[in-house]
């Protein structure tokens, strides 16, 4: 058996570990390369990116931006002959299909700035508790189990009492409910991750305590947020729906949720394309979220390889 | 897969129990229902059924079922006139018009209840003490009824009582009241402060009705669900909420169907049962349904005898059917259409710097609001623009009078804009608009921004819920808000009182108007029985309202009632909630 | 045992307190006034004052807060603003419905989406797997609102299959006024459980000990049964916790629509007209479920899951 | 290539493996973990199987119990010959009656074996009842048995214990009477010590070759660890890649490997010598050069040859064929086992 002499070995061994073993790849670029694989998820994602073009341009008077003018005669069914009478009309002769864009546009700000809100509460009073503990820890604790033991419906009423009706307040009141669920796996996580040997070190070399939880921790869990986002976002398109069934929802624009509301006295009558529009519209984004909030942590999670 | 059955079959078991939830249900026949029974449907939930809290429409049709009251509007006379219910007669008044003597009929019973005990559970006789009683509980402070106001003021130490019983801090019954008091066991004497010809209607209205003494003090908290009346019917079943079951009252006493009416009724059919015992029905069951699509499609698939759009929701809820299709003709479902006394408005706020000082501003936002599309696209067409405060079918109504400011007219409103100071609207802040959150008034509030921005009026829209709303008008914190006013009787006064200026808010006179001229007139008719003179009075009131636009005059709305082919002697009335007792179910044409 | 249960109820003292604060300061401090709406159209100031005083409005807030945990020690919420009833008897009263329609649908949501968790997960990568997944994401993205409105009109009025609307309180009956909106309930909620027991069971899939029950000879449905489904048990109480307060509150919906008089719609009334006792009475119900749900998980962990010491 | 497996031994042959070939189909393409092996078990007799981890030692035990997951994994071809019936071609069922009653496995991890809510007589008993008919008190009595046969002090108080409560070791033995409650004909133990430390792996390979000697089953006993095999097993194969590059009797491998991946694997044990002046010899470990080839692109010719320093271009041709060793010492004809000595070498020996 001959053996060549040690030093040579060492080198010819990691040149020719790094020729063979695949390249090392971070975990976002790990994800990103198996939900490139998933068409479903791609699907999904170009459909979220849709939305949020149609959201933006509205916003910015592309198109819909005339939905208040009447276009037909009140409750005409769906025709083709024009690009307004596609949904028909309501009860103002109104276009439904402007409305349903324009609905799109408070869906997607609804979802946008509350998770705007409650993403950067959640983190930081998770990484705060979690790392931290003791009596910080309590008091998070103690907060966000008393927020999450008021029912969230009853929460999102009397925050929308408080700040008076209409889309800021539904911004304020999402966002400030909607952080419990971040916080508390946040928390999880870093009460983890701050034992791990990586903290451990980083500590040894002089590493600050926010910049061990900002430098350190918080990339590695970092994924759970981009998880949580998918679930805030459609929790909070929901919750507009039931708002605005309680009259506290949007004020003198029409959303997914107001038209809904109207179509519960439309129905009956056999109005059903406001209905329909809304929740069609509704459901392939909120369905969108869920298969790619899906597949992010399929692909996200290093346990599941 | 062999391996695999075991593991399938706990699958089939779990769709199993799925689809059996859905077979089992189609069991559920619609049994129709073949007996002397009414199915009614009410829009909201009934609060209770105790007189003194009977303040909406619903709650006082409830309670008329098993209460009864010294007077009753006649059922089929048109314009409505009072007869007497439990008194014997009409009272005779004095000169002075302040003194009312009522004579009870004799051998009226209270139903049976357990807490007779003196009779061993059945039903005593009803005396004038019970009615005093009754009236004095309007007037306890501790009960905090809404109806307070149709006695505040106006009997001869009443008010006096009500201030001993709120300072002691428990109401004394058995202390007398000078205007309130029972001459014999069958004779009430009432002394009025001042002649009030509008008086006499509160004894028609549900707060009045008489509740026996025992019932109260052995029910107590609970008496508000434990009706114990001498009315036509009985509770049976009440689950509060969802349905109240009415049963004939044995021991009701010997009323019958009226044998003469108002011209057409005879025609109509109406006085086919003409002498005929009341109640017709045995049996009543009432429904409540919160969201119209239920109660609808419950109608059309003929469960329910009888359905008309909820009236008290101020904004007339769009009716669903456009017209009556052909499908619900040929089941001999008719559609009764009928003038209401109420009207919708929108209210400027008086005392608001903005708008009190600028009459032509007010002009013009009521020369710019057009009442008919909104008729068409809310009522189907089917309600009478208002021209005035008093709507059609009441003295001092003005048949072919056109309210100048109310003729749709974009032009003329944008001069009275210039003349405002407010050239199509520069330099006018947005209007705060109160309103209310249900879907209708949601899409009504959008009617009224569109109209307004054409002549360059923008609303500030604030939506409250309805407790919310009433304390933003009242507490005069909104510039415009929407309203509408049902009549308590059958007097244009009960419509001009809402421009006087001492019913200021938190009084009925939400827009806050007060005008001098106005209130002179207004006093002096107060006192005047009903005659030519006094109904030009109401006509010289009304315009002088017209004239300064404190409102902008909405419609007077059409009621209107979807009846099932088996629902006989039906006929609309604004007052009489107890005219379930009239009703007949035709079983054989069932 | 018991000396954790009496710990953990101490520990229940300050989030319900916090509760208690949160709700007080949210409908008290802010919420409309009742005053007018209790008068009705002809209010004057002088009956104002009597009411105010009536119902304790003058009095300084701190005095009506310990008023309000009085309230929750009493359980006895006082009257309601809107029907002048004993919000206790209207609970009392509005539970009997609710439950009738939440229990049979939590169970029946809870044994399907374990038993087609537990397919799924067996069959986990092949096409039915996606399918069903897909499905069930189907499913969670309609609003309930949706499901009611096409529900009731199709199923309960075209097809005539169940009463459009309406409660009965006898037995029997009862049912098949709840059928359709535990229908409905179901199909709704079904959707997200599937999927949250789905990952719960092939988080257990994976263990050693599953193969070890194999290479016993258990068969596939044994191994998933007896030995997966205990241990995922602990992820399945956890969701179950957090669907409790659901139980009540959730069908609030449902029972609008189909006319039951549970306290759902009891609380949607309350909103509608700021009757703000009852929405007190209400919040403060679910809270305490949530509260003694979660001890009543935190017990049922050992006995699920032998390692969890009750610490 | 059929093995030789002459019976010269006086043991019953009692299964037999033939050319079996397992894959895995994943997206990146199939992945050929164990190709074309062949061995037999013998009554009373222990085969070791040897090899570095990735080259299909435990892919070969699962696919004898039938328990490689499908998908992805597949058994593509051979024959596994037991009682005269093909184990590949039986239903779910026969299969099902078979494993842990005919032939049991015993796994690595003790600490994740075991179902860790049920007690531990609880999974014993399971395993009894599912496979013998006897009445409910009699299955406890044998489960504690058992545990008393794998020497668990007090097993009466341990039957009812979780398997959290007990130590390593413990749990390994309660694997093991799991394992033999049913007295299997053959006892498959995929590193049953490795997770284990020294003195506890030393009792538990111990306890195996006494209930070896006392029940008389085949064992076939994987692992990685040169100096457990030399200990305990009778036969001897190594493995490598997925292939079998040497297979014979211990004595035949420890004290003359043929096979160059053998010699590398057997000079890499460290060995505490001690010099003639008593002082401990301290001796440069020797390691393999590289590491085991991806089985997704294998190199064409012996599998071995990045690695093996007596690679010739005949090597990087073509892949050799398992052929015996042309033993003309007399020592080896007077090997008490009869076991042929086969390499997967062209090295001319």
């Amino acid at each position: 058996m001959t053996s060549n002499t040690g030093a040579t070995t060492i080198e010819t061994l990691s040149e020719q570990a790094a020729l063979i073993a695949p390249k090392g790849r971070s975990l976002w670029k790990d994800a990103y390369c198996r939900l490139k694989k998933d068409r479903l998820a791609i699907i999904c994602f170009f459909i979220i990116i849709f939305y949020a073009l149609v959201a933006l341009l509205t916003k910015i008077g592309v198109f819909a931006s005339s939905w208040e003018d009447a276009v037909g005669p009140a409750y005409q069914p769906p025709s083709f002959d024009s690009i307004q009478l596609l949904f028909g009309t309501d009860i103002f002769g109104r276009s439904v299909f402007y409305k349903v864009i324009h609905g799109t546009r408070i869906a997607m700000s609804v979802g946008l700035v509350s998770s705007v809100i409650s993403i950067p509460i959640g983190v930081l009073l998770g990484s705060m508790s979690g790392y931290f503990g003791r009596w910080v820890d309590d008091i998070v604790v103690w907060f966000y189990t008393t927020l999450s033991s008021i029912p969230n419906i009853m929460l999102l009423i009397a925050i929308t009492f408080v700040l008076g009706k209409g889309i800021t307040s539904i911004y304020i009141a999402l966002g400030a409910t909607a952080w419990v669920g971040l916080a508390r796996v946040i928390r999880g996580e870093f009460m983890k991750h701050k034992e791990r040997d990586y903290v451990v070190a980083a500590e040894g070399i002089g590493a600050s305590n926010v910049s061990r939880i900002f430098k350190h921790i918080l990339p590695n869990v970092s994924h759970f947020i981009i998880i949580n986002l998918s679930i805030q976002f459609m929790a909070a398109i929901k919750a507009e729906v039931i708002l605005s069934f309680l009259g506290l929802g949007v004020q003198g624009q029409p959303s997914w949720g107001v038209m809904i509301d109207d179509a519960k006295l439309e129905l009956a009558r056999g109005v059903w394309w406001q209905l329909a529009g809304a929740t069609v519209a509704m459901f392939f984004v909120v369905l969108a979220f869920n298969i790619l909030g899906d597949s992010l942590r399929d692909a996200l999670d290093p346990k599941i390889k | 897969m062999s391996t695999l059955r075991r593991f399938t079959i706990s699958i089939f078991i779990g769709i199993f129990v799925f689809s059996l939830i859905g077979i089992c249900g189609c069991t559920f026949k619609s049994k129709t229902d073949s007996s002397n029974t009414l199915h009614l449907s009410t829009p909201s939930k009934i609060k209770g059924l105790d007189p003194i809290y009977a303040d909406d429409l619903y709650g006082g049709t409830e309670v008329s079922r098993t209460y009864e009251g010294l007077l009753q509007y006649h059922y089929l006379k048109r314009p409505y006139t009072l007869i007497p219910n439990i008194a014997e007669s009409m009272p005779d008044i004095s000169k002075d018009g302040k003194t009312l003597i009522f004579r009870l009929k004799k051998g009226v019973l209270f139903q049976d209840d357990p807490c007779f005990k003196a009779t061993g559970g059945k039903g005593r006789e009803m005396l004038a003490d019970d009615v005093v009683y009754s009236f004095k509980r309007l007037a306890d402070p501790k009960l905090v009824s809404s109806g307070w106001w149709i006695f505040d003021g106006k009997i001869v130490g009443l008010n006096e009582w009500r201030e001993a019983a709120s300072k002691s801090g428990a109401a004394d019954y058995s202390k007398e009241v000078e205007g309130l008091k029972a001459i014999d066991r069958y004779t009430i004497q009432i002394k009025l402060i001042q002649r009030s010809s509008q008086f006499i209607y509160a004894l028609a209205m549900s707060f009045t009705f008489v509740v026996p003494r025992e019932a109260v003090e052995q029910y107590g908290k609970e008496f508000i669900n434990h009706p114990v009346g001498t009315g036509p019917f009985r509770l049976a079943e009440y689950i509060p909420g969802a349905k109240l079951v009415w049963v004939r009252n044995p021991t009701y006493r010997n009323e019958l169907y009226p044998s003469e009416g108002a011209p057409g009724d005879k025609e109509a059919g109406l006085l086919e049962d003409a002498g005929k015992p009341l109640p017709l029905a045995d049996k009543l069951i009432v429904q409540v349904f919160e969201e119209s699509q239920p109660m609808w499609l419950t109608f059309l698939s003929g469960k329910l005898d009888l359905t008309s759009i909820p009236k008290d929701s101020f904004q007339q809820a769009i009716t669903p059917a456009k017209e009556l299709s052909h499908d619900l003709q040929s089941k001999g479902i008719r559609l009764i259409k009928y003038p209401e006394l109420d009207i919708t408005h929108f209210s400027f706020n008086m005392t608001d710097p903005v708008l009190s000082k600028n009459k032509y501003l007010r002009q013009a936002m009521s020369l710019a609001y057009d009442e008919d599309q909104y008729i068409e696209i809310f009522y189907n067409g089917r309600a009478l623009a208002a021209q005035g405060p008093i709507p059609p079918g009441i003295a001092g109504y003005d048949q072919d009078f056109k309210n100048p400011y109310r003729q749709f007219d974009i032009a003329k409103a944008k001069q009275l804009m210039e003349k405002a100071g407010y050239p199509d609207g520069k330099g006018l802040k947005p209007l705060i608009y109160a309103t209310l959150s249900d879907t209708t008034s949601r899409q009504s509030t959008e009617y009224a921004v569109k109209m307004f921005r054409e002549i360059g009026v923008k609303l500030k829209v604030d939506t409250y819920s309805w407790p919310e709303f009433q304390a933003v008008v009242k507490n005069r914190k909104a510039q415009v808000y929407a309203f509408a006013w049902g009549a308590d009787y059958p007097d244009a006064e009960n419509f001009l009182q809402l421009f006087y200026s001492k019913n200021v808010s938190p009084g009925p006179n939400d827009s806050n108007y007060s005008n001098p001229e106005f209130d002179k007139l207004y006093e002096s008719a107060l006192t005047m029985v009903d005659s030519p003179e006094r109904t030009e009075l109401y006509k010289k009131m009304a315009r002088i309202v017209i004239e300064d636009c404190p409102w902008i005059f909405g419609a007077h709305r059409m009621g209107y009632a979807l009846i099932q082919k088996r629902l006989k002697n039906y006929k609309p009335h604004d007052f009489d909630h107890g005219r379930a007792k009239y009703y007949k179910i035709d079983v054989p044409s069932k | 045992m018991f000396e954790y249960i009496v710990r953990k109820l101490l520990q229940t003292i300050p989030t319900i307190f916090g509760v208690a604060l949160i709700i007080f300061i949210l409908f008290n401090l802010v919420g409309g006034d009742p005053t007018y709406q209790m008068l009705g159209k002809h209010a004057n100031q002088k009956q104002i004052q009597e009411l105010r005083h009536e119902y304790g409005f003058d009095q300084p807030k701190y005095i009506q807060f310990v008023q309000y945990l009085k309230q929750i020690v009493t359980f006895d919420f006082g009257r309601s603003y809107a029907t002048k009833q004993p919000i206790g008897k209207m609970i009392l009263r509005g539970i009997g419905p609710s439950l009738t329609l939440a229990i049979p649908a939590f169970l029946l949501t809870t044994f399907l989406s374990v038993i087609i968790g537990l397919f799924v997960s067996y069959f986990r990568g092949t096409f039915t797997d996606k399918s069903v997944v897909v499905a069930c994401v189907f499913g969670m993205s309609l609003p309930m609102l949706a499901y009611i409105l096409f529900g009731q009109y199709f199923l309960a009025y075209k097809l005539g299959w169940f009463p459009i609307s309406g409660f009965e309180v006898t037995f029997p009956e009862r049912f098949e006024y709840v059928m359709l909106p535990i229908l409905i309930w179901v199909s709704v909620s079904v959707g997200y459980d599937v999927r949250f027991y789905r990952t719960a069971i092939l988080e257990e899939v994976g263990q050693d000990y599953v193969r070890t029950a194999r290479a016993k000879g258990l068969s596939e449905p044994r191994v998933f049964m007896k030995h997966v489904l205990k241990n995922s048990m602990v992820p399945i109480l956890t969701n179950l916790v957090i669907e409790i307060p659901m139980l009540i509150l959730g069908s609030f919906l449902l029972e609008s629509f189909f006319g039951i008089p549970g306290l759902g719609s009891i609380t949607i009334d309350a909103i509608h007209n700021s009757d703000f006792p009852i929405i007190k009475a209400m919040t403060t119900l679910q809270a305490l479920l949530f509260i003694f749900g979660n001890l009543a998980t935190d017990i049922l962990y050992t006995v699920v899951d032998p390692r969890v010491r009750l610490k | 290539m059929t093995a030789a497996g002459i019976e010269t031994n006086n043991r019953e042959k009692i299964l037999e493996v033939q050319n079996l070939r397992t894959s895995f189909f994943t997206e990146d393409g199939e992945v050929r973990a164990v190709d074309d092996v062949s061995f037999n078990v013998y009554k009373g007799r222990t085969l070791g199987i040897v090899g570095e981890s990735g080259c299909g030692k435990s892919v070969t035990s699962l696919s004898i119990m039938r328990l490689i997951p499908m998908p992805p994994g597949r058994i593509v071809s051979g024959e596994i010959i037991y009682k005269g019936q093909d184990l590949l071609k039986l239903n779910f069922a026969q299969m099902r009656s078979i494993r842990g009653n005919e032939i049991s496995m015993i796994f690595q991890e003790p600490m994740t074996s075991l179902n860790p809510v049920f007690t531990v007589g609880n999974q014993i008993c399971e395993a009894i009842a599912l496979h013998q008919k006897l009445p409910r008190r009699q299955v406890r009595d044998k489960a504690i048995e058992m545990l008393q046969l794998v020497k668990i002090p007090s097993p009466e108080k341990r039957v009812d214990d979780y398997p959290h409560q007990l130590s390593g070791g413990m749990r390994q033995r309660v694997m093991i009477a799991m394992a033999l409650s049913c007295n299997p004909q053959i006892l498959i133990a995929d590193e049953p010590s490795t997770a284990l430390d020294v003195t506890i792996q030393a009792q538990i390979l111990d306890l195996l070759k006494e209930l070896q000697d006392k029940v008389g089953m085949g064992l076939i006993l994987i692992t990685h660890d040169l100096g457990v095999v030399a200990e305990v097993a009778d036969e001897v194969i190594v493995m490598y890649a997925g292939r079998v590059v040497e297979h014979g009797s211990v004595r035949q491998i420890y004290s003359n490997p043929k096979m160059p991946y053998t010699m590398g694997l057997l000079n890499s044990i460290p060995t505490l010598s001690r010099d003639p002046t008593g002082k401990i010899k301290k001796k440069r470990l020797e390691t393999i050069p590289g590491i085991v080839p991806s089985l997704l692109n294998l190199p064409i010719g012996c599998r071995f040859q990045d690695r093996c320093t007596y690679v010739v271009d005949e090597c990087r041709r073509v892949e050799p064929e398992l052929r015996e060793v042309p033993s003309n010492k007399q020592s080896d004809k007077l090997d008490m086992t009869g076991f042929s000595h086969l390499i997967r070498c062209v090295r001319d020996v």
